[in-house]
């Protein structure tokens, strides 16, 4: 399998441990991840809100060099970008016009016929469960994680095409052929408020800590995420809120692919689990060591 | 024709009704005494689904200038379902009419119920109009 | 060779005032075959019948046309006119001068020259008539109720007593339907067991009745007056007949499977009465889960059976019988929610239950005594959320209808719930409250006196939080968002037509609508009838409804029926469809548009040019199912299929006579 | 000869000889090299008279019609056109499948015997390959849904009403109502067709502009959703009246009005004229 790779900026910085999971990921199960070349940022979190056209064309640019390079899959680990990405996609199907107009203002051809998927459906859809298992050489057997989807994966429905958009189960699978144990909770798919933290805080205080609170109440001991900004927005301000909001979270968090890869046999350390704000290495070495002892039992 | 009876030319139109709602509803325009053009002659026929295609080529060959096929709503036809069958066919008579040079206001269909009373005069009056305007019809004539 | 008499009617000056009858009746003697033409001033008194009498006999006419009022006032006086004159009834045609021509136009000369076009239609029609007899058919005078359900019932107890025998048949082991599983019936509350079982008993004890539980009709041919219908009973393994219903094998049966009569709620014994007061009251066998049919160790009931009715080797068994009308009362079934809202947990939840299992729960003999508890742990709620429109009104997700009882049922409940815990608190989500009925609103209003919390809007989302529900939605009146944390949830599903009725419905010979509801006839004017002469519709299989308009839906349908089976013979209308088998080529198209069901293919022997025998099919039409539409007509090429007193020639004489 | 001309001759040979079939309907050489007009082989001894070549024009399938109460069983040779021509006999109850032994032959196409290119019938065919048949001969033929069968009918869609009536009495004064284009066409397989009758009345006898048009525009009525455009009656006509160009505009027509449909591709589906569609269009309003 060869697909284009666009990581986009958060997993140039904040999300720099999603990058590289899933690069390891990926070699592991012999996929060929090739970045986008001189990709651009997608525009997203703020381009909709200012310039319809240019919110179309800044992914548009970065599709149609997949596009160019001759590329049929784009994969997309950031759930934002994904979004963007999907929505550019639709609208120019949809209106020859508006793929005309974006073709023009991004002088390149965009065909609007690239698949793009996001990494849960590399994984999920493409990969599979049983061959994902097969490479499991570590399962993080007993470990309660709470499978977190966010928003921009599943909504628009239309758009977005998960397995269900209001009670996906992708990930949760996923984490299950890992060996460990995802729990059910009810907050998947509610918005994280990466966007009312900043402008708003008690607002997106709020959204963080229902979540956080949820997976607590339903026994997870992890939030496993499947992008940049709810994994940052929930790492990040668990001490914050703990201050705010009087709450004592110390929740680990990780990018599911982080998972993945430590279950494929990678340390915590080349993975990046280190360089969570809410330290995680602990309940990993724990998962990881019943996982071993079941199996020697 | 000559210039003298184009003068005096008045249109003949055929209106086929089905009984049980556009027939009654014209029998309502009459009980209202409501006005419209002479113009209109009404074939009572028990469904609009009994209405052959062929029967529109007769007319128009005969000499009519016009045609109206009336009948129940869909989904309020008395027989449940012959009108669903009368629009289908219609929907392609029309065309092949319209393909063969026929000036399409020349036949129309249209749903009038029972009720409807004030749709069968504005109907017909429209359809008066409308041929009267685009004269007579020598089309598909009979050379008689 | 047709000697035509026409008449033009005066109407008093109805007609004579704008048309010049005596120049219509001079224009007509011009007419090809008219012998006689006059004008008369009232047609259809007593002199003017006798005018045309006497007239027939005079001039030896034998096709009359009048020139009157609307055929669908007065068509039918002049057929009898005709008749009592010697003539065939068909043998006449009647022109629309009144309403369609002098009372819609002013211009005498104008309305003249169109009358006289009008009646030259009518003559050239005439010309063509052909005498016409109506046959008649037998009608078997017994009805058949397929559902006995609260509408069924009522239907077969109303035909019974006015005098015909019924055959009541329901596929469960029990009559009686939904209502004696709900607990009360708005808005007057009173128990619904109390009012629907005593029904069930009289129809068990009606002597016209005869009661056919555990059965299903699986093959109905014939039509009005004569259904040939084959009725299947399944094997009960329990002779009802030895079986005093004692009901000592169920308290002995060892083992125990969910009850479906409480939606699984509750348990029951293999050998079973859905519920206590069932009827007939006699259990039985549950054959997917008796020890002995699945694996032939127990016998237990057989050994306690004090009368020895049990028969492990029962088989089902057929009948077949003739009706002369059959009643549809097939009733609902509560829409599959689980299948499509995922926002309410795709039925993951053991605490989000449907209003059915409510009306179980609050209801005394159901499987909790009575008591609202938690289905997960038992508990009492204290805070019961309300769902209302869930799968109704819902065209993106179930279905775009109002399924109508909803909002009054929810108001019940929720009365229910804060009657019964003082304490507790009800939130019913609604899009709107529906309230259309006697007394119906008044009981809405006091559900909200009672203090039930009506919030405006749509639920968004429903998880588990610990041992709470969390209802997050909105409340638009004041356009906030709202979360509720629920004890439980009870949910408003849709109605939907109840499984197989569909297949019976094709069986019997109509269509269902979109929505898979019975078609009534015509939306207005025939709403218990079905497109199928002498099939008659009642309750909720038509389309959603409450329990009093099921019951006066089955009174209706029951009056028709009984109008039927009044007669013991019927006049068909001979204006039918007829076949020419010498021009039918068989090709069956008309078969495939009739919607009575009434053409089909049949295979004739007769010799070809060559002299050979062959056997070909002609289309062949049931005089007794033919409504006379048309629609065959027009779909047969050479018009082999033609419509008797619509003719194509008679209609083609129609058109021509415009123009020449 | 070609090698198709050995195999259809073997296996009607085969089939002869066995009894498998009282006599088989094919093609034989015509009086003039580019004339091969069908042949009726009912003894294994004249099966070298079959051949296949580029001017095996005319249908088979509606000689059929003929023999509708066969005593044995009929075998038939059928390109695409004709094997869906035997679909719609068979449709319209007129033959049975059990009477008849298709020998089905992916056709690549006909010449026209005036021009020599590629016959009419033939440039618009969708269905080459006999999609029933017993067994089949050469390669299937790739198919195409030729949407440019339709230009010729939008062209004349654009004309104005008198334009278009114009073009069609020229059309109409041409006609001598010889019928070939119903004799020829599987789907005019009435006992009696409309226009043979006197009593009904349906149409008149004449032969003028109008009483032709009249029948033109009724008999096209007559196939609208049976026509499976083989273009047998555009080739029988000595008039060269371009018919597949009405034939085509219902065909058109029905298509977008009631979704995708091409008549005798199966025995089964209901002709759309036959059946209605709650959600048809509503222009009657």
């Amino acid at each position: 399998m060869k697909y284009a790779y666009y990581p986009g900026c958060s997993l140039d910085a904040t999300g720099v441990e999603f990058d590289t999971s899933n690069k390891l990921v990926a070699k592991k199960m012999g996929v060929d991840l090739v970045e986008i070349p001189d990709w651009n940022c997608c525009g997203a979190s703020s381009a909709h809100a200012v310039n319809h056209m240019l919110a179309l064309a800044l992914p548009a640019r970065n599709l149609a060099i997949a596009e160019a390079e001759g590329f049929d899959t784009v994969a997309i680990p950031c759930a934002a970008c994904f979004a963007r990405c999907k929505t550019t996609a639709a609208e120019a199907q949809s209106s020859p016009e508006t793929k005309a107009e974006i073709s023009d203002i991004i002088g390149m051809d965009y065909q609007a016929n690239i698949e793009i998927l996001s990494f849960l459906d590399v994984l999920g859809k493409k990969i599979g469960l049983d061959n994902i298992k097969a490479h499991v050489i570590k399962p993080l057997t007993g470990l309660k994680v709470a499978s977190y989807y966010g928003c921009l994966l599943v909504r628009p429905p239309k758009i977005a095409q998960s397995d269900d958009p209001e009670n996906p189960m992708v990930m949760d699978n996923i984490m299950a052929v890992l060996g460990a144990d995802p729990v059910e909770w009810g907050y998947k798919t509610e918005c994280c408020g990466a966007s009312h933290v900043v402008p708003v805080p008690k607002i997106g205080q709020q959204m963080i800590h229902d979540i956080l609170k949820n997976a607590q109440i339903n026994g997870a001991q992890a939030i496993a995420t499947a992008c940049p900004l709810c994994m940052i927005n929930l790492d990040m301000r668990q001490k914050q809120l703990n201050v705010q909001l009087g709450t004592n979270f110390n929740m680990p968090v990780f990018h599911f692919t982080e998972l993945v890869a430590l279950s494929f046999g990678y340390s915590p350390k080349e993975i990046g689990i280190h360089k969570h704000f809410v330290p995680a290495e602990s309940l990993v070495e724990d998962a990881l060591s019943t996982g071993a002892r079941r199996e020697g039992a | 024709m000559d210039v003298i009876e184009e003068q005096k030319w008045e249109p003949k139109i055929l209106a086929f009704c089905c009984n049980w709602c556009s027939y009654s509803g014209a029998d309502l325009a009459g009980l209202n005494r409501m006005k419209y053009p002479e113009n209109i002659r009404i074939l009572r026929v028990p469904c609009s689904a009994r209405v052959n295609p062929q029967y529109i080529l007769r007319a128009f060959q005969k000499g009519a200038d016009g045609v109206l096929v009336a009948g129940c709503h869909p989904g309020d036809c008395h027989y449940s379902t012959g009108n669903y069958y009368t629009r289908r066919r219609f929907l392609i008579m029309k065309r092949l009419l319209e393909y063969s040079g026929i000036d399409p206001r020349r036949f129309q269909a249209r749903w009038v119920s029972g009720a409807e009373a004030e749709k069968f005069r504005t109907t017909v009056t429209k359809l008066c109009e409308d041929i009267k305007a685009i004269g007579p019809n020598r089309k598909l004539r009979g050379l008689k | 060779m047709k000697r035509i008499g026409v008449f033009i009617c005066h109407c008093g000056s109805n007609i004579a005032a704008t048309v010049d009858c005596a120049k219509v009746a001079e224009a007509a003697k011009a007419f090809p075959g008219v012998f006689f033409s006059s004008d008369y001033k009232y047609m259809c008194s007593e002199p003017g019948q006798e005018f045309i009498k006497d007239s027939i006999k005079k001039y030896d006419l034998n096709a009359i046309v009048v020139a009157s009022c609307t055929p669908r006032m007065h068509e039918h006086t002049f057929r009898k006119t005709l008749a009592n004159g010697g003539l065939n009834p068909y043998m006449f045609e009647m022109t629309n001068l009144r309403e369609q021509c002098s009372w819609v136009h002013s211009d005498i000369e104008k309305a003249t020259d169109k009358a006289i076009d009008l009646v030259r239609m009518s003559v050239a029609k005439v010309a063509k008539n052909e005498e016409l007899f109506s046959t008649t058919i037998p009608v078997h005078k017994k009805a058949l109720v397929i559902g006995a359900g609260i509408a069924g019932m009522q239907a077969a107890l109303d035909i019974a007593d006015a005098g015909h025998k019924v055959v009541l048949v329901d596929r469960e082991p029990t009559i009686g339907g939904k209502m004696p599983m709900l607990d009360k019936t708005f808005p007057t509350m009173d128990c619904s067991a109390c009012i629907s079982t005593p029904k069930m008993v009289e129809v068990a004890q009606h002597p016209n009745i005869e009661l056919m539980a555990y059965s299903e009709v699986i093959e109905v041919n014939g039509f009005i007056g004569n259904f040939d219908v084959k009725i299947k009973t399944k094997a009960k393994y329990v002779d009802h007949v030895k079986c005093t219903g004692c009901g000592l094998c169920e308290t002995k049966c060892p083992k125990k499977v969910p009850n479906e009569y409480d939606l699984g709620m509750g348990l029951r014994s293999c050998i079973y009465k859905p519920f206590p007061q069932a009827v007939p009251n006699k259990p039985v066998i549950d054959a997917q889960n008796c020890l002995k049919l699945t694996s032939g160790k127990c016998g237990v009931c057989a050994r306690v059976c004090p009368t020895g009715a049990v028969r492990y080797d029962d088989t089902e068994s057929f009948i077949t019988d003739t009706f002369g009308a059959i009643v549809m009362a097939t009733g609902y079934d509560l829409y599959k929610w689980e299948d499509v809202y995922g926002e309410y947990g795709y039925g993951k939840y053991p605490d989000v239950v449907t209003g059915l299992h409510f009306e179980r729960m609050v209801n005394a003999s159901g499987p909790t005594g009575g008591k609202i508890k938690r289905p997960s742990d038992g508990t009492t709620p204290k805070t019961v959320v309300f769902i209302k429109c869930v799968g109704s009104r819902d065209s993106a997700k179930a279905k775009s209808y109002c399924s109508r009882a909803c909002c009054m049922y929810t108001a019940k409940h929720a009365h229910q719930f804060v009657d019964k815990t003082p304490e507790g608190n009800a939130y019913v989500f609604y899009m709107d409250v529906r309230t259309p009925g006697k007394a119906y609103d008044e009981f809405y209003e006091s559900t909200l006196r009672d203090g039930a919390v009506y919030l405006r809007g749509r639920v968004s989302k429903i998880y588990q939080d610990g041992g709470k529900l969390i209802v997050k939605g909105e409340d638009s009146l004041i356009g906030k968002q709202v979360e509720v944390a629920a004890d439980m949830v009870v949910l408003a599903t849709a109605m939907v037509p109840s499984a197989g009725s569909r297949e019976l419905a094709q069986a019997v010979g109509f269509l269902p609508d979109l929505n898979g509801w019975y078609q009534e006839a015509h939306p207005k004017l025939r709403p218990v009838e079905t497109p199928t002469a002498g099939v008659f519709l009642a309750g909720t299989c038509q389309g959603p409804k409450d329990i009093p308009d099921s019951v006066a839906q089955a009174g209706a349908a029951a009056v028709k029926v009984c109008g039927l089976l009044s007669k013991s013979e019927l006049e068909t209308n001979p204006m039918t469809a007829r076949t020419n088998t010498t021009v039918c080529s068989g090709c069956g198209i008309c078969v495939s548009v009739c919607p009575y069901k009434a053409i089909q293919l049949q295979s004739i022997t007769e010799r070809d040019h060559h002299g050979h025998r062959i056997t070909r099919n002609v289309a062949s039409v049931n005089n007794g199912l033919c409504q006379g539409c048309g629609a065959c007509t027009v779909t047969c090429r050479p018009g082999a299929i033609d419509l008797q007193g619509f003719k194509n020639d008679q209609i083609l004489e129609e058109v021509d006579s415009l123009w020449t | 000869m070609s090698d198709t001309t050995v195999k259809m001759r073997d296996i009607a040979k085969d089939l002869l000889d066995k009894g498998t079939v009282d006599y088989i309907i094919g093609w034989e050489k015509g009086r003039f090299s580019n004339q091969s007009p069908p042949a009726f082989i009912t003894s294994a001894a004249h099966v070298g008279r079959l051949i296949w070549d580029e001017y095996c024009l005319a249908g088979t399938a509606k000689y059929l019609l003929d023999d509708k109460f066969p005593t044995g069983k009929i075998g038939i040779f059928a390109r695409g056109c004709d094997a869906r021509a035997i679909n719609r006999l068979i449709q319209d109850g007129q033959i049975n499948r059990e009477n008849i032994y298709i020998v089905g032959i992916c056709c690549s196409g006909m010449k026209d015997p005036a021009t020599g290119n590629t016959a009419e019938k033939c440039q618009y065919c969708t269905h080459p390959n006999p999609i029933v048949n017993d067994i089949l001969l050469g390669d299937p033929v790739p198919e195409t849904n030729k949407p440019e069968r339709f230009k010729a009918i939008e062209e004349l869609e654009r004309l104005s009403p008198d334009e278009k009536y114009e073009y069609w009495s020229k059309q109409f004064e041409k006609c001598i109502r010889c019928y070939a284009c119903r004799n020829v066409c599987p789907a005019c397989n009435c006992r009696e067709c409309f226009v043979d009758q006197y009593r009904v009345g349906w149409q008149g006898k004449q032969n003028n502009e109008d009483e032709n048009r009249l029948f033109g525009l009724t008999r096209v009525y007559h196939i609208a959703d049976r026509c499976i455009e083989c273009g047998e009656c555009a080739r029988a006509c000595p008039m060269g009246l371009p018919l597949m160009e009405l034939n085509r505009k219902l065909i058109k027509d029905i298509n977008k009005l009631f979704g995708p449909y091409e008549a005798s591709m199966d025995t089964e589906t209901t002709p759309p004229l036959a059946k209605y569609n709650l959600e048809d269009i509503e222009e009657f309003m």
